[in-house]
């Protein structure tokens, strides 16, 4: 149902509003803030360099493209691949907890940056050019059918045992062992899952870009971006990533183009504001998939002056 | 030869600046697991400190040193009691800390960008080249490498030294060991977050030369290379800081020397390997590994 | 015959700290063994690196003769070797269907295979509810369900007696030794005497890391040497 | 009960959510405003206020507003197929220096704002998403400062115009030249790792290597790179009689400084920026710093007062800033200069098509004179008239002035006003 209405809204964008540059990027960026989801959401691992695997998608779909002249599919399939070579290789980082993980997908992300802006082979120096494979409109349609396929996908996920597995890890790995779950394969594919997302938006980006420096595709901003746009609308449900996206990248679209004098200053205090005020997200106001909605919990810690009855999820 | 020496000397300078720099972030990161990402921003408002000083007092830049502390610590403690009791009730305080200080680190830009423009901006160097070994050095460096060792002393000192250092050691070690053992926690939060934050600004000036000027941008970049000084020099120890520091410095200037163009790559490709061969750092006990 | 679980000389350190300095027992097929000791001699610890939560320093584990020393836990639960948790570890953020349905059965036939678990440990009523609308007694039995619900050979049960009342204990007792005469193997740990009388006949006891007595639980009570490691613990 | 309660409010927050993102994008403000109807000749451009490229771009931006201003003041400007003066509207974005953004934004100015032409933003980071549309969307973008070699390597295109600076291939090769007049052999050159900075370096390799000398030292450094301290001693080490550095305005700045803390002396250094920026060099590295060295000359330090559009260069200083002359920059003479570029573009078009815009150009291709020179334009739409002489700076008073040392056409040699001093006296 949720599924139906996003592609329904995506598809009626070009009528509402016929920039597509600007509805491509925002699927573009629905797609990294649900593997965000994926990664963050059901694992709780903060890729904090997931524009890493965004960048690996876009070079690898453009390399192709550029040496061996694949076709634009053949090159989204290319981009996901490297994304998830990329992931695979990196898989090492999921031992690392917390900050730990975190800064050190950063460094990942950013150590590759400087590999591709150092080789003459990937045009770090001189830029990447390729040839135009789709038009904009059959560019967007391909977005959105790539973001009514993973929507697909995360639903599938999240109704399936991979999805209860994930759910059981976050909540208590140890005991989620016990039950069964191998937790180190569950979360290694959670993770190559999420860098395949990233690496089908990196070729879209790429196809819809097409002229382009190392420094844009890996700028740590677009990480930043995917994280605040996934926890804006709720991470761990299938519709928040997509309403954080939509309203916030529409939001942001409105700001550049009125032109305030204080966008960052906004952006930022927005983002203090919601770690401290809507931890949840928007879904988790009306109750997401299960979850009792922030103003319940705030009633359920005004009742309780002692915190015996603790709203859940604050399990230490 | 000559450049090799050199390519030591100027590291271990930078690397005890270096050390200086992550100082800050060792007690908020090592003590309250919180990611500080606004910590570059914050060494570069203490840079901006200097720059007005000499602009429009025409001192000598040194000077924001002992004037940044107290505003500093003034400033700490205040963002300290709006954010971090909320932010410690949160299932997961590090990674929240972590979007929650990108915000604060964005509107510390957006505040430098309101005040100061975009424009890089230098200070006055402090005086004629140091010869150490025949070869010239920079005074600010060596300023900087002479005020960054009495820096990481008093952070010593306060660890090993004071009963907050104490109490302070023991959250670092076991936070709820400690609640229980009657250690105040808020007492130690705060005076690590509002230290912490103080040691961050008082290297503002020193970076400002070190980095060749500031930009409101700078501040990114550099919380990128302390978070890598303390991770290597492992949390909550601060020879460990200083060697942490020295080691960047010098991994720093000898890639300079011999393979220039790799140069950006150090902090990363040092972070990455120290995670992943020893997550404890190299002078910690301490593992942190799911 | 081989015994079902063969423990041989397993060691585990922290650093410079010594948790187990070897220790050996065997588990029979259908057998019931108490695991007792002071605060600190090692149970937990044993339990860990049986269940695949610690790889041990030294030592060997065999389950029916085959080598399964350092072997993951999710292998283990596959393997038929479980656990309960001391401080119960339901999965919080799951209701208490969902903690059963994470277990895949079906893979394994086990002692177990008819039983619907959430019925044996009295949890229907509440298999809708999320884990954290259950009392901790509530907890403690869904851990034990969880565990069942992958049909394990060897069950480890670490402490799950502490802090239930009289009417609690008994029924728990009642379903461990319905387990026990299902034919599956217990390791039980406990402090609970009465409780641990009523569910196995055979103990080890454990001081600082390893093993000082083996043998009925009647002897063990009488045994000085058990009896002055406990007194002058608690002295 | 609390669930049907929960499943109604999960469906009104969804429509409510559908509804204001509804909202969101119906209220950008592009999709209401008129385009290029109504007597009025729409200019697209984009600028960025914050991040890196904020110290380049606002200059820039103002050159174009001022240009703006300047010909609505004369009664607008000609356009030849509608035979009568029209206002000119610029509508502008603000890309916060993020190139991502700017893809959207520029694309904004063609399908909402319905621009009649656009104008890239500074630099080839910014400039790149506006070339690729404007060849998709066969829309003609004025480019100022986007010199990357990739834009104008693919053939012939009528879409892009590079309006400023030659491509950064062809621009350094007075620097040779000089070198060559002062039997420079020892070339040290250090570069950053951009398209920008590397394809100068990469051609002045090529120069040297046709004369049969290989540079002395030859490296590249990140574009961030704010730590000279080892790599100047390095430099050092290879003995050079001339350092060429390329970077950004930042990297100059912080390579000037470290040559300075240490006093290194090098009897030849040359730096793209200073010429560019002087004020900000002024500030943050000091006249005593940058004596003797060298750098591009480009306008306000070229003056050229015969031009056959828009305004000569001293007038454009009186106007632009009067009573501060001193502070304009070349950016601002290159954010005007490409509005000249469009005004040229309408007064010659054939027909209102962007063919028939580009058209215009094409008629006056190699006669324009502006301020920045002769307008002259290759197939691919790059710039290969306004060539840039070499410039040394020499103390003067608390100061110092630029002298212009070597032309870089054979025209330019009238405008020479000094012989280098080389080797370079110490301080």
């Amino acid at each position: 149902m949720p599924l139906a209405l996003v592609v329904a809204v995506l598809a009626s964008g070009p009528a509402l509003y016929n920039n597509l540059a600007f509805l491509t990027t925002l699927a573009i960026y629905i797609l990294l803030a649900q593997g965000v989801n994926v990664v963050y959401g059901f694992t709780g691992y903060l890729p904090f360099g997931y524009v890493g695997f965004f960048g690996a998608g876009i070079y690898g779909s453009s390399l192709a493209i550029t040496y061996w002249h694949v076709g634009g599919y053949a090159a989204i399939g290319l981009g996901a691949a490297t994304s998830i070579i990329a992931g695979l290789i990196l898989s090492p980082l999921l031992r690392l907890s917390g900050a730990y993980f975190a800064l050190a997908t950063l460094a990942a992300s950013q150590a590759l940056y400087f590999i591709v802006a150092n080789e003459s082979w990937t045009f770090g120096e001189s830029g990447m050019s390729l040839p135009l494979l789709f038009s904009p409109t059959a560019l967007y349609a391909i977005s959105v059918v790539a973001v009514a396929l993973t929507l697909i996908v995360i639903l599938l996920v999240r109704d399936s045992h991979f999805g209860l597995s994930l759910r059981a890890i976050r909540s208590d790995p140890v005991s989620a062992a016990m039950a069964g779950v191998n937790v180190v394969r569950t979360r290694t594919l959670a993770w190559l899952l999420s860098a395949a997302l990233a690496g089908v938006a990196g070729a879209l980006w790429a196809m819809m870009t097409s002229a382009f420096y190392a420094e844009t595709p890996f700028d740590l901003t677009i990480s930043v971006y995917a994280i605040v746009f996934a926890l804006f609308g709720g991470v761990r449900t299938v519709i928040g990533p997509v309403l954080g996206t939509i309203v916030l990248y529409s939001l942001y679209q409105y700001i550049g183009i009125s032109n305030p004098q204080y966008f960052e200053l906004i952006y930022g205090l927005l983002i203090v504001l919601l770690v401290l005020f809507l931890p949840g997200g928007l879904t988790s106001l009306v109750g997401g998939r299960g979850d009792r909605p922030a103003w319940w919990n705030w009633v359920l810690r005004r009742r309780s002056a002692h915190g015996d009855l603790t709203p859940e999820g604050r399990s230490s | 030869m000559r450049l090799f020496e050199y390519a030591l000397i100027s590291g271990v300078l930078y690397g005890l600046f270096y050390g200086f720099i992550g100082v800050g972030l060792n007690l908020l990161f090592g003590v309250m697991r919180l990611v500080n990402l606004a910590h570059g921003d914050l060494v570069v408002w203490g840079g901006y400190l200097a720059y007005s000083l000499t602009t429009s007092a025409h001192v000598n830049p040194l000077w924001a040193i002992p004037i940044s502390i107290p505003l500093a610590l003034v400033a700490g403690f205040l963002l300290y009691v709006l954010t971090v009791p909320r932010l410690r009730r949160s299932p997961d305080t590090e990674t929240s800390s972590l979007i929650l200080f990108f915000g604060v680190s964005q509107v510390l830009e957006a505040l430098a960008t309101m005040k100061y423009g975009t424009n890089q901006v230098t200070l006055p160097e402090l005086g004629n080249p140091v010869t150490i070994f025949g070869q010239q050095y920079a005074a600010s460096l060596v300023a900087s490498a002479a005020l960054a060792v009495p820096a990481l002393a008093l952070f010593y000192l306060y660890l090993y030294r004071t009963r907050l250092g104490l109490a302070t050691r023991a959250v670092m070690a076991n936070e709820e060991e400690a609640t229980a053992s009657g250690v105040r926690i808020r007492l130690v939060a705060t005076s690590a977050f509002m230290i912490g934050l103080a040691f961050a600004a008082a290297a503002g000036p020193l970076a400002t030369f070190m980095l060749g000027g500031i930009n409101p941008t700078t501040g990114g970049g550099l919380t990128i290379t302390a978070f890598t000084i303390i991770i290597i020099g492992s949390l909550g120890n601060p020879a460990g800081t200083a060697a942490g520091g020295v080691l960047y410095g010098l991994a720093s200037s000898l890639t300079q020397a011999y393979a220039t163009a790799w140069t950006g790559m150090v902090p990363y490709a040092l972070l990455l390997v120290v995670v992943l061969v020893r997550p404890s750092g190299l002078f910690g006990r301490r593992v942190r590994v799911a | 015959m081989t015994a079902l679980l063969e423990v041989h000389d397993v060691a585990k350190t922290f650093g410079e700290f010594t948790a187990l300095a070897g220790v050996s027992m065997s588990v029979e097929e259908g057998q019931a063994v108490g695991l007792v000791g002071p605060n600190g001699s090692g149970k937990t610890t044993l339990i860990n690196v049986l269940s695949g939560v610690y790889k041990p320093t030294r030592g060997t584990v065999r389950l029916r003769g085959r080598d399964v020393t350092g072997l993951a836990s999710h292998r283990l639960c596959a393997l038929g070797v479980n656990r309960t948790f001391q401080v119960p570890r339901p999965l919080a953020g799951l209701t208490v269907a969902e903690n059963i349905a994470l277990v895949k059965a079906g893979r394994r036939a086990g002692a177990t295979a008819d039983l619907d678990v959430l019925d044996f440990v009295g949890l229907t009523h509440v298999a809708a509810r999320r884990v954290s609308a259950l009392t901790s007694g509530e907890q403690k039995l869904l851990d034990l369900a969880r565990a069942l619900a992958a049909r394990p050979d060897v069950l480890f049960v670490d402490e799950l007696g502490a802090g239930l009342s009289p009417s609690e204990l008994d029924h728990v007792a009642a379903l461990l030794r319905a387990l026990r005469d299902r034919g599956v193997s217990l390791v039980v740990v406990e402090h609970l005497m009465g409780f641990l009388e009523q569910v196995v006949d055979h103990v080890v006891v454990l001081n600082a890391g390893a093993p000082i007595f083996e043998g009925s639980l009647r002897a063990a009570v009488a045994d000085p040497h058990v009896i002055e490691v406990f007194l002058g613990v608690r002295a | 009960m609390r669930r049907v309660i929960f499943k109604t409010y999960r469906r009104l927050a969804l429509v409510g959510a559908l509804v204001a993102s509804g909202l969101a994008v119906a209220a950008l403000p592009g999709a209401a405003s008129a385009g290029a109807s109504g007597g009025v000749i729409t200019v697209g451009t984009l600028y960025a206020n914050t991040g890196s490229f904020a110290t380049s771009s606002m200059p820039e931006y103002a050159g174009l507003q001022f240009w703006v201003k300047q010909v609505n003041a004369a009664g607008g400007m000609y356009v030849a197929p509608l035979k009568k003066k029209e206002q000119v509207k610029l509508v502008s974005f603000n890309d916060q220096s993020d190139p991502a953004t700017a893809t959207t934004l520029y694309n904004q100015l063609l399908t909402q704002n319905k621009v009649n032409v656009f104008v890239a933003d500074f630099g080839s980071v910014l400039t790149a998403p506006a070339v690729t549309i404007a060849k998709d969307q066969k829309h003609l973008l004025f480019d100022i400062t986007g010199s990357g070699t990739s834009f104008f390597s693919s053939g012939p295109n009528p879409y892009v115009v590079l309006t400023s600076l030659p491509v950064s291939a062809v621009w350094p090769k007075p620097v040779v030249g000089l070198l060559s007049s002062l039997k420079i052999k020892r070339v040290a050159i250090l570069y950053c790792q951009n398209d920008f900075d590397q394809a100068q370096a990469a051609a002045i390799q090529g120069f040297l290597s046709k004369e049969g000398l290989k540079p002395v030292y030859f490296q590249g450094v990140p574009t961030t790179q704010s730590d000279y301290s080892t790599i100047v001693q390095a430099i050092k080490g290879t003995n050079p009689q001339a350092v060429l550095e390329f970077g950004y305005p930042n990297n100059d700045i912080a390579f000037l400084n470290q040559l300075k803390s240490t006093n290194t002396h090098f009897n030849f250094v040359l730096t793209p920026f200073p010429g560019q920026l002087p004020t900000l060099f002024q500030q943050d590295v000091g006249a005593k710093a940058l004596d003797w060295g060298y750098t591009y000359a480009v306008p306000p330090i070229l003056k050229i007062n015969q031009v056959n559009i828009g305004l000569g260069l001293n007038q454009f200083l009186a106007k632009f800033a009067p009573g501060k002359e001193s502070s304009v920059n070349f950016l601002n003479v290159a954010g005007y200069n490409a509005g000249l570029a469009i005004q040229a573009a309408f007064a010659h078009a054939t027909s209102m098509s962007q063919l028939g815009i580009r058209a215009g150009l094409t008629a006056v291709n190699g006669k324009l004179q502006t301020l920045e020179g002769t307008f002259a334009l290759n197939k691919a739409g790059a710039q290969v008239g306004e060539l840039l002489p070499v410039s040394q700076m020499v103390p003067a008073g608390s100061g110092f002035a630029y002298k212009i040392v070597y032309p870089a056409t054979p025209a330019q040699k009238a405008m020479v006003n000094a012989t280098a001093k080389y080797p370079a006296p110490k301080a």
